[in-house]
Formats: C-alpha cells, structure tokens, sequence
C-alpha cells in the first residue's frame, strides 16, 4: 500500500520535473535553460527519496546526497561563463558581471 | 505502478537524449545533456544498480556538464562557434537508414535473448574469501581486478593525452583561466561551506563502497567536483602541472595496485591476493585510488596548462 | 529463470533507442559538442542495454555493473580529451596560439 | 490505514502539490526572475515534505539524519545557485 503510494508521488514528481523539459527547451535566455537543469537535478533527488522508501532502501538515499551536491555545479560553470575568459567574479559590479 | 513510472521514465531518457543530440542550440544541448545525466541515474536506481548510480549522477549529472560548459565557452572563446553547415539530405537519409536498422537488430537481439541467471549466484557464493559485503567491489577489486587495474592506466593515459596538447611555451605551468579570488560573495562562501560535506560524502562513499554501494570511482569523482569548485569559486589556483608531489599522487593508485600484484609474484601467484590478507589489501588499493582517480579527473577536466 | 522480466527488456530497448540516437546524431551534427553528446548518448545507451539484458528481478548481476562503472570513467576520460582537443583546434584556427601571451579558452 | 501512514500520505500529497506548483511557475511566469522565484521557493518546500514522509515511513534515526542532509544539502546549493543565476540573467552576455 505505502509503496505504490511512495511510486505514485515518484511518478507525480517525474511528470511535474519534466515540464521543466519545454522551458529548458523554449529558452530563450541561458539562464531559463540553466535553472530547468537545476530543477530537474533537485526533483531527480527527490524521485531517488521516494524510491528508496518505497523499497526500504537506504542504499539508494546515497544517490539522492550526490545528486544534491552536485546539482549546483553546472550552475556554476554556467554563470562563470558570462565573465571574460570565466575567469571574472560572476558577481562584480564593476566588469562585466552585470 | 512501478510499471508506469518505468515506462514514463523511459520515455523522458529518450526525449531528452533526442533534444540534446539534435537541439539547434549548443548551449542547451549541453543542459539537457545534464538532465539525461540526472534520468540516467534514475533508471540505474529503478534497476537496482545503486553503484551505477552513483557513478552515473556524480559524473553524468556532475561532471561532465562542468567539463562540457568549459570546452563550449573555450570553443566560442577561441573562435571556433561559427554556425555549422547544414548536412545533405542524402547523409541524413543513409545515417537514419543505419540508425534505424541497428536499432532493429539490437532490439531483435534483446528480444530474443534466452532468461538467465547470469553470474549473480556466482559472485556472492565466491565472496567470502574477500570478506566484502558489496558484491561490485568484489568484483572491481577481486575478481575482474585486472580490468580496474587497467581502467586507472587509461585514465592516466588520457591526462597525459591532454596534457600533450599543451602550448610548449606553457609546459608544465597551470591549467584553467587565472580566476579572480572574490573577498566575499555568494559563490566566495559557497565554495567555502560546501567543500567540507562534499569531502565528508566522499570519504563516508568510499568508507560504505566495501559492504554497501560506494567505492573508489564514485569517491572519487566527488572528491574531484569538490576540488573544481574551490577553484571555479577562487579558493585556491590550480596547481602547477610539474610539481613531483602532483604526480606522485597521479601515480599512486596503479602504483599501489601494481605493487600488490608484484608481491603476489614473489609469494607466488602473479596479480593474486595473499591468502587470508585480501580484505586489508584491497582496502588499501580502495583508499589510493580514490585519491588517484579524484586527481585524475579534476586535471582531466581543468584541461592542458595554459598559464606559466 | 524463465523468461526476461518486463522491466529488464524496457530498459534494454531503451538502450537500443539510444545507440541508435547517438549514432544518428554523430553522423547528422556538426558542431564538436553535438558529436561528443551523441558519443556520450550511444556509451550510455551501450551500458543500458548491457544492464537491462542483465537485470534478472532483484537487481543487475554485479559482473556486467563493475564494468559498467569502469565504462562510464573511460567515457568521462575520453570526451575530456576530445574537448581538451575541441578547443586547441579553435585556438588555433583563430590565432598564433605561441606567439600570445594571454592565450585564451581552454575547459 | 495508521496514524503514521496517514501523515505520510498527507505529506507526500504536500510534496507532489509543490513540485507542480514549481513547474506551473516555471513555465507560466512572465520572466526569468520571477520564474527562478517560483522554482526555488515551491522545490524545497516539495523536497521537503517528501523528504519528511520518507523519514516517518524508514522510522530510523540514522536514515532521518541522511536525509535531513540532503534536504539542507539541496537547500543551501539551490540557494545559492538561484543566486548566482539571477545575477547572470541580468548580464547583456548571456542571452546572445
């Protein structure tokens, strides 16, 4: 009973995160992509929850640690890209940080 | 249930492999890319193949989309981002042609394959000697330990392929674009507060990797993504490319593999465990080539030196 | 064991679309990242169908996942070097790479 | 059906609702700052609920730990992503 239930919301996840697909595709601008990829990492984490319980599997609870420190990373290789060279302070006032 | 999500999850693996391949821009072929990294560890999760897994989501979902954003802004930087030609319809025709007829055989071939139980009796049955709970680690260190033997040669082989790619003027100096070391901010405390758990999960991934899924490849590309994002974030410089220690630790994990398998020479059977011993042993093996292959990636991925 | 279970054949023709895909692509696309993405695809898709074939109910036999892990690090190390390629060939196509001080790009 | 089970039904409803809720915004919201507000806030609070149905359905202390750990892991980087993102949507650069 719990497990299907436990599937059921995996699967409720899968189809909300892979809406994010048709922003990551449409755009326009890099960063709509970009967060797309984030939220499809972070629901990714959550799927990986939700089938770890419903097989009583805590194994699996690892993946869903990797996947949550790493989702960022693409993120930040991204907004490093926007500064001369990737070698800026994506956060600087003064270049081309804004 | 488990049925439908198998199925819908199938579905997304193949639209995002079909966005990232034929997508007009590169940019956002590159993010669905990590996005078809991130469902492909899912499907390793639904199979049960939580050690895939983790090696799937620490380089698909991690790695390889920081290392494929590098060359994309490297390629773009250096000229090279002209609008590609388009392809005659002809070629279009014959590589649809080939794709699909392969993908008839293989499916034909999967199809028909007989049921089977495969070696998954065997492995278990044959663990004890190794006195290891993870039965892939049994297998990557004890009974195919040849082929991770090799496996680490090759990776040694590709850095010293990028590294042949290196300007002569620059030989040996630092790899990576010289980044500014921001006094504070929001990426300057990220890079500071998430290094340490990242270290904390890779050591307890590799700490896991004897009993239960984990090991060294995982380990070791965590570590690897930990040590690129103190340096994205302007931490810490790469380091020189010439400097012994650097090398030494590149070496340490076949070095250490080789020496286990020479002093199985001398006690007689070559590239054996000694009797009784092989847990310790391939622990030790574990622990160095994590570090080896953590160093590895992250000079794979920072690329050739660029800087003196 | 009787037959295949219907989840290992799902995902072992899931890998069949894929090698397909992949192999599509890398003949069809241009670009240097499109090629290395339609590599990485057909890996994956390899690996997928080598664990779908071997998944038997419980899990994958343990024998084709240990090289399945050792496949996927070759793979990293491999697009690693062909992108390391990728951009030297645009520094160069550009400009006197060894005549400049400030060289740029490169991952 | 137990207290328990019912609470976890409950909070996993809870999670699913916020997961939609983040995609509803993300592709129906007008511009990139507004859709990157949607998604942060409706993820961790969808990661969340999941995060805690699934520790009342392990009832294991050292497993409820692990993954109050990947909530806070997921938060912090999501945070600080969403961050930075924002920051570079508003650079000329990075539509071109």
């Amino acid at each position: 009973m719990m497990e299907e239930l436990f599937m059921l919301a995996a699967l409720c996840v899968l189809l909300s995160v892979a809406g994010a697909l048709y922003r990551a595709w449409r755009g326009p601008g890099r960063a709509d992509r970009m967060m797309s990829a984030q939220l499809i990492g972070s629901g990714g984490g959550g799927v990986a929850v939700l089938i770890a319980a419903a097989r009583r599997e805590p194994a699996i609870l690892d993946v869903a640690l990797v996947l949550a420190l790493l989702a960022a990373f693409a993120a930040i290789a991204f907004v490093k890209t926007i500064t001369r060279d990737g070698a800026g302070d994506p956060e600087a006032d003064t270049e081309d940080g804004r | 249930m488990s049925l439908a999500f198998d199925l819908a999850l199938c579905i997304l693996i193949l639209g995002a492999a079909a966005l990232a391949v034929f997508g007009r821009d590169l940019f956002g072929s590159i993010v669905f890319f990590i996005v078809y990294g991130v469902l492909i560890a899912l499907a390793w999760i639904t199979l049960g193949a939580v050690d895939v897994s983790l090696a799937e989501a620490a380089i698909g979902a991690g790695v390889t989309g920081v290392l494929l954003i590098g060359a994309w802004q490297g390629i773009r930087d250096g000229g090279g981002g002209e609008p590609e030609a388009p392809t005659p319809w002809p070629l279009h025709l014959a590589a649809g042609g080939a794709a699909a007829a392969l993908c008839g055989v293989i499916s034909f071939a999967v199809l028909s394959l007989p049921g089977h139980d495969g070696l998954a009796g065997e492995v278990p049955e044959n663990q004890g000697a190794l006195e290891l709970g993870n039965p892939v680690t049994g297998v990557l260190l004890g009974f195919r330990a040849y082929d991770t033997l090799l496996e680490t040669l090759v990776l040694t082989a590709a850095l010293a392929a990028v590294w042949s790619l290196t300007p002569s003027q620059f030989w040996g100096g630092i790899p990576g674009p010289n980044h500014v070391k921001p006094p504070d901010g929001v990426l300057a405390s990220f890079g500071r507060m998430l290094p340490p758990r990242g270290l904390i999960v890779a050591v307890y991934l590799v700490w896991a990797g004897a009993d239960a899924p984990g090991g060294a490849f995982q380990a070791g590309t965590v570590l690897a993504a930990v040590w690129i994002l103190i340096v994205l974030a302007g931490l810490r410089d790469e380091p020189r490319l010439s400097r012994l220690p650097l090398r030494a630790l590149i070496i340490l994990g076949p070095l250490v593999f080789l020496g286990v398998g020479l002093i199985g020479m001398l006690l007689g059977a070559p590239l054996s465990y000694p009797e009784g011993q092989a847990k310790p042993v391939i622990l030790v093996i574990e622990y160095a080539l994590t570090l080896s292959i953590a160093a590895t990636l992250a000079l794979l991925i920072a690329g050739p030196a660029r800087r003196r | 064991m009787e037959a295949l279970t219907d989840r290992s054949v799902l995902y072992a023709l899931t890998g069949a679309g894929l090698i397909a895909l992949g192999f599509y692509g890398f003949i069809v696309r241009r670009a240097l990242i499109h090629r290395l993405i339609a590599f990485n695809v057909i890996g994956s898709g390899i690996f997928l169908l080598f664990g779908g074939a071997a998944y038997f109910g419980g899990g994958v036999d343990p024998v084709p996942q240990a090289l399945i892990i050792t496949g996927i690090v070759v793979a990293l190390a491999l697009t690693a070097f062909a992108a390391a390629l990728g951009v030297r060939l645009a520094q160069d196509g550009d400009e006197d790479d060894d005549s400049d001080d400030d060289a740029e790009g490169g991952p | 059906m137990s207290v328990v089970e019912l609470i976890t039904a409950a909070l996993l409803a809870i999670g699913v609702f916020f997961y939609f809720a983040g995609t509803v915004g993300i592709l129906r919201f007008p511009d990139v700052h507004s859709r990157l507000h949607a998604l942060t806030k409706a993820d961790n609070l969808g990661l969340m609920a999941i995060v805690i149905a699934a520790g009342l359905h392990f009832g294991d202390g050292w497993i409820a730990g692990k993954l109050a750990l990947i909530w806070l892991l997921a938060l912090f980087a999501a945070g600080m992503a969403a961050q930075l993102v924002a920051r570079a949507a508003l650079s000329p650069e990075h539509n071109a």
